[in-house]
């Protein structure tokens, strides 16, 4: 059962070296009042797992900026200028992995399986050091699960028990992010009463979320 | 030729079918949608999460919700709906997507592709770009012939990998180009070059189909 | 984008000897229309994969009692006592799968990944044949993709395009299910207009669905 | 003892803490629910698709559209969600369960269970038994001691298993039990049976823990 919280108590919650999965696509569905907060606070030595280096002052680029992240796990960089400079310079570690692998990993960080065989990436430089499976003739990578301290998430709709509801293309690594990590934050633009999400339409269960911030963008 | 990139983007349109569920890069690609022959309707796929993408929302109405892989303002049409990364890249790799399109910084005659990295100067990262080369059931290229002059089709790609044998279709301003076992085979050429043009402007050898036709743009 | 079909029209697609995927969870959310249809229609010699073996005058057991399926792969017969009858008459095969691992598999199937790992059946007669694969001092079974032929599906609503919303506990198996064979036959409770279900609260997609049965429960 | 299955039952239920996510096999086990302790609210997770499992509804509120991991009739609580199969699985097999309360043939002196196949006499299935031990965060086997006399904990499971080294503690209407890297410790005995008696009916070594207590029914 979730609780609701303060945001300067929910990132009081994250200490520095933590492994932080964050949700979002370029900013979209990311938890803005979080990473705000987070960034005020300053907590350092962070690794964030996360789409993408959204912009220098959008989204968890501004984590980037204020050079709070010492490595980053993400699929695309290319629109953050500051991740390149940050990299080039010595100060920031940038890990990339495809983006369906990365979704997959990390719902395999979540869901209890060891890991899975994945075309993609053979015969590129994302398979150094990877083992091989054959099957049927066909040679796959044993992709590996990702999990993470602290998951920050953010719903369109969360009821007070914690269950989600996302709008529009929010949702993207949000679901399984939420399910990966052992404490999940989960932002709210709007928060509910149980119910009012129908329980055929809920998205993140109630179970995975630990702690919501209301956004109060109700 | 004055718009390179939408002669480009409609002479790939011609290679969707009705109802083919398609996803298209960033860039040249996108353009594709803008020249559907009459009759087809395809389902976008944007792989950030959208099954059945709209029209590009006008400023009044963008939304903060709802992105494309680009993180630019999009929509979704009646029918369509959203689905988190997993799922995407679920129908991504298990060959739900009938065609990609994408860009690419090399392509070589066995069909390998470059398109996420040039070492030591550029590194935006693959994105989906490596789920979609081995996941869509025809991977087609849709790029400028060469790079200001300097051969981007090739005997063997020189920068990283976004996949191996991963290519079906290679479309340019100066023709059609199909990866086969033999290598790359011109199918169709742009009579505003010579094939004498063509040759020179490709790194790789170039088969020259007994079927060559005109390139219909 | 799917096509509405009679449900006489829909089980002429399915062939004597096709492997044939059907949701259901104790026949709730099994296509009972279509199921009905392919048992008047005699269609023979099918594999068929469901959670259950059902009931022997109730969802998928229909197809049991009449001696329509040469191979049932199941978690649990136990409740259909025709089933046992016919395995120990030698009239029908059987495969048992851990439930878990039966849904993982087929979702396997449908979305590209070449295999998983799981604890799972470790160390039972689960195990038998399977590869084991160690990670981090842990033993693995690798378990593979599952694919049909046809998989046939209930939605409760279900609009003119594909698009499924399923009901309280019937998506069971469906969901997975419907990625994951060449030919998905999906049976509407209640046949909808494109829209009527908000594109967030889409369960199944669209392009998922080939052909629609309109089970006429408006 | 009139209703065993009641008594064993209620001393399960006092294992479970506020906010537990658990999941509760059919028979026995289903019957935890009834014996909550005060302030003690769980979530109940019914693998067929239902987070926060309610009552069993009346027959006249009963819906096709609900049902539980037995086939019947069930409802869900305010606040609760449904979810597909690969989801649900992926709750239990991913650690997200608490405590899941289980029948069984068998259990031995390792933690091996056997549960779901009598070779040559009843195929049953295993169902989600086997995810569910090795997922679950303490796995509980709630049983009768033996089965008329016959011994059902052991020192070897006889039958095919559902999982190894997967059983945390047993709960009979004899007394309740670990296992510990040593074996079977009896920590808690029903004074209505004698040690001689419990040792008598189970086919393992039963190490008596230094800290026996009586058994809270």
């Amino acid at each position: 059962m979730a609780k609701v919280v303060s945001v300067e108590e929910a990132v009081c919650l994250i200490k520095d070296g933590n492994t932080v999965m964050i949700g979002g696509f370029m900013g979209c569905g990311s938890p803005h009042k979080v990473i705000d907060a987070l960034a005020k606070k300053g907590t350092k030595n962070l690794t964030v797992m996360c789409n993408d280096g959204a912009c220098p002052k959008f989204g968890i680029g501004k984590l980037i900026t204020s050079g709070q992240v010492k490595k980053l796990i993400a699929t695309h960089v290319g629109l953050n200028p500051e991740v390149g400079k940050k990299m080039n310079a010595g100060e920031l570690q940038v890990e990339l992995i495809p983006q369906g692998t990365f979704a997959e990993r990390i719902r395999c960080g979540g869901n209890g399986t060891g890991g899975f065989l994945t075309l993609t990436g053979f015969g590129t430089t994302i398979a150094d050091g990877k083992q091989v499976i054959r099957i049927d003739g066909k040679d796959y990578l044993l992709e590996l699960p990702l999990k993470a301290d602290v998951a920050l998430i953010c719903g369109n709709k969360i009821d007070k028990q914690g269950n989600v509801w996302y709008r529009g293309t929010t949702r993207n690594f949000n679901v399984v992010m939420a399910t990966a990590a052992d404490l999940v934050i989960a932002e709210a633009d709007k928060l509910v009463e149980p119910g009012e999400i129908e329980p055929e339409n809920v998205v993140t269960q109630s179970i995975f979320v630990d702690y919501i911030v209301d956004g109060g963008n109700a | 030729m004055e718009d390179i990139k939408g002669f480009i983007a409609a002479r790939v349109a011609k290679e969707l079918k009705d109802s083919d569920v398609v996803s298209l890069g960033i860039g040249l690609p996108t353009q594709v949608e803008n020249y559907l022959p009459e009759g087809v309707r395809i389902t976008l796929l944007s792989e950030n999460g959208i099954v059945g993408e709209g029209l590009i929302p006008s400023a009044d109405d963008a939304s903060l919700y709802v992105v494309d892989a680009g993180g630019q303002p999009a929509s979704v049409l009646i029918g369509g709906s959203f689905v988190d990364s997993a799922v995407s890249f679920g129908i991504i790799r298990g060959g739900h997507v009938d065609v990609t399109v994408l860009g690419a910084l090399e392509v070589d005659e066995e069909g390998d592709l470059s398109s996420w990295i040039i070492p030591g100067k550029k590194v935006p990262g693959m994105g989906g770009a490596m789920d979609l080369v081995v996941g869509a059931k025809k991977v087609i290229i849709a790029m400028e012939h060469t790079n200001k002059g300097a051969h981007k089709i090739l005997k063997k790609c020189t920068f990283p990998l976004t996949g191996i044998k991963a290519v079906d279709m290679i479309v340019t301003e100066m023709g059609v180009m199909v990866i086969t076992d033999k290598g790359i085979e011109l199918i169709e050429y742009n009579p505003e070059f010579t094939l004498e043009q063509i040759r020179a402007a490709t790194g790789a050898r170039l088969i020259i189909s007994p079927n060559l036709k005109k390139m219909a743009g």
